[in-house]
């Protein structure tokens, strides 16, 4: 059964890669990536227990704590980005 | 059935390297290295490498994104130029892959106890560890008694490369004192008066740092050490900075501290070593540090990793401070 | 399954020269540094596929894991402590970047070459 | 006992599963940014719900299925909030949500 949830999470983890791939947007890319976070957690956690040491759960435990990391920095660069766009612009008008 | 799931990532793995190689949006490219490192790491773990794969994921999934975008927000997001001598490149690429793989066929078969990799001192370590050390974890092991000399090194290879960053980032740039004052309008607009997130990131600050310390201290049990506790602690305080701003996490963690905490850990990790020369053994020796020689090593591993831990936190978030602080000149 | 056998020094192989190409090829430094960690990654997976051994698992002695092969623990050492050396020396690199943006204004290769030679 | 959690575990398991295929195949093939998010967030919760439940059934009361308890409460915290912040700086650069019009619009880096 766990073989089954793994192939199923692989599959998607596949899908979430061709989306990341073909985009367009950049915020599907940050969707699939945070996707991906969540799906690669799921895997870790099948397969800790497909191969019997459970106590290699930290891993998953670890990814579910980090992953969100990756998501708010980038959406903190564009919202800095945003803003640094803004002021040129603003710095443009006013010269 | 696990041989294959492993194949299904390595494909992965090659269609995500060329889809990061092949974007011009470096912007692009460093999300896809992003879901590039989570790969890696689940096939470390589908290896067997559990401390591999903690530290991939320690460091991969946020410390490396971070470092990159503020990289390219100090520079540019795209690649301009088309690639010069395209066909030449390719063509010397294609042939040195060509070398490569029909170098592989001299590999020995994946998985093959009989490899030559297997009959040197590997399984001297996991023999004798129970007899020297006593710790379950092999790879802690190894990585703090049995080759110490070479963590050492790595963990100066760590500190310099930070001091570095300080030389190469802390100096002025190139905007005046006076622009730098006009920062606090635009910095509102950022992640910090979103409320839900900042909610959520301060509630999981503390539990980052936790198991960090879990992570640090429970490397001899477990997967862990010092590697990687250093990277996770460090991701808290970047969390923490990204939705707090770098103000208030520079009070909370400041540049000193960091400085001290830095050298402080490397400083252990040598008195370490020498304190086995005064205690009259060799340098890196830990087990003339108790009366029982493996109680000794253990206590030696504590401190020596304890050293590491501090060194790492030390220098990734020096070097996150640098990048954050040239964004904001 | 002869082929099953080397496939994952196939893939270290290929993103090897991946890596490669972006270093070589590639004009734009971020890029390069971009393909540098690929090379990087390709090279901790050489190390940890030759310490994986069939049947075997992680190299942590516990209740659940007792009497079972244990794959060799010494790549993985070099390997975790190369993974937080990388990263330090990834983060120089782009400190080095930073400042030829600041200086040049660029971070194409030729365009500073042109700079340069001015 | 044990036949009981194992057919337990097994129907979590298989719609855990389930729901993990159909959130990917919704990403792959939902029109908008927005559909999309809608599909993935699908996999974030119900999937991963399922599956760790269904896990966690087969760990019984152990240290694992305490670590698997954090695992789904961090995710629950973290992947929903995550997917807020997405929609919202995705709203705020201009990219509206509208399910009628269906196709993407431009690249919008």
């Amino acid at each position: 059964m766990y073989y089954a949830v793994a192939a199923a999470t692989l599959v998607t983890m596949a899908l979430a890669l061709i989306r990341a791939l073909r985009g367009p947007t950049v915020y599907d890319r940050v969707l699939s990536v945070n996707m991906f976070g969540t799906k690669t957690v799921l895997l870790l956690s099948v397969i800790a227990f497909l191969g019997g040491r459970p106590d290699f759960l930290d891993l998953a435990l670890a990814y579910a704590l980090i992953n969100f990391i990756g998501v708010l920095a980038v959406l903190e660069f564009f919202k800095s980005r945003a803003a640094r766009r803004l002021a040129e612009r603003s710095r443009g008008e006013s010269d | 059935m696990t041989v294959l799931f492993g194949i299904f990532l390595l494909t992965l793995v090659v269609i995500t390297a060329l889809g990061i190689v092949h974007t011009k949006n470096l912007f692009v490219a460093v999300m896809l290295l992003g879901i590039f490192s989570l790969l890696i790491a689940a096939n470390f773990f589908l290896l067997d490498a559990a401390d591999v794969a903690l530290t991939e994921a320690a460091v991969g999934a946020g410390i490396s994104t971070v470092l990159f975008l503020g990289a390219l927000a100090l520079t540019s997001e795209r690649e301009r130029a088309a690639t010069p001598h395209r066909w030449l490149s390719l063509a010397v690429v294609v042939s040195a892959t060509l070398v490569v793989l029909y170098a592989t066929f001299d590999k020995p078969t994946f998985g093959d106890p009989n490899a030559p990799v297997h009959q040197h001192v590997g399984p001297w370590y996991l023999e004798k560890t129970p007899e020297y050390v006593d710790i379950p974890n092999v790879v802690t092991a190894v990585l703090g008694t049995f080759r110490g000399y070479d963590t050492l090194g790595e963990v100066f290879v760590v500190f310099t490369a930070g001091i570095g960053v300080l030389f190469l980032l802390s100096g002025g740039g190139p905007a005046s004192p006076t622009e730098r004052r006009a920062r606090p309008a635009e910095s509102a607009i950022g992640l910090r008066d979103d409320l839900i997130p900042r909610v959520v990131a301060r509630l999981l600050v503390p539990f980052i740092l936790l198991f960090g310390l879990y992570v640090q201290f429970h490397g001899e049990y477990g997967p862990g050490g010092g590697f990687q506790a250093g990277a996770l602690i460090a991701a808290a305080f970047i969390l923490y900075a990204l939705v707090e701003g770098e103000g208030r996490t520079l009070e909370a963690l400041p540049r000193k501290a960091l400085m001290a905490l830095t050298v402080a850990g490397a400083l252990l990790y040598g008195g370490v070593g020498l304190a086995g020369i005064v205690l009259g053994s060799e340098f890196l020796d830990y087990s003339v540090l108790a009366s029982n020689p493996v109680k000794g090593q253990q206590i030696g591993i504590i401190l020596i990793e304890l050293g590491v831990g501090m060194t790492v936190t030390g220098v990734l978030l020096s070097i996150f401070h640098a990048f954050a602080a040239r964004e904001q000149t | 399954m002869q082929l099953l056998g080397i496939y994952h020094y196939w893939v270290f192989a290929v993103l090897l020269m991946i890596g490669f190409y972006a270093v070589v090829a590639k004009v734009n430094l971020v890029k390069k540094l971009i393909g540098l960690s690929i090379f990087q990654a390709a090279v901790f997976l050489l190390y940890i596929t030759m310490s994986k051994v069939s049947g075997g698992t992680a190299p942590i002695f516990s209740e659940s894991a007792a009497g079972q092969l244990f794959s060799n623990p010494l790549p993985q050492v070099l390997i975790l402590t190369a993974i937080v050396v990388g990263i330090s020396t990834t983060a120089l690199g782009l400190g080095i970047v930073v400042r030829i943006k600041e200086r040049y204004g660029t971070i194409e290769e030729h365009e500073i070459q042109e700079i340069d030679r001015r | 006992m044990g036949m009981v959690q194992d057919i337990v575990s097994w129907i979590l398991l298989t719609g855990g599963g389930f729901f993990v295929l159909v959130g990917g195949i919704g990403v792959l093939r939902m029109p908008n940014l927005y559909t999309r998010m809608h599909a993935a967030s699908v996999t974030d919760t119900l999937g991963a719900v399922l599956v760790l439940g269904g896990i966690m059934v087969q760990a019984g009361l152990s240290l694992a299925a305490i670590k698997l308890a954090a695992i789904l409460l961090f995710l629950l915290i973290t992947s929903p909030t995550s997917s807020y912040a997405l929609a919202h700086s995705a709203l705020l650069a201009g990219i509206q949500p509208d399910a009628g019009r269906g196709a993407d619009p431009e690249d919008h880096p």
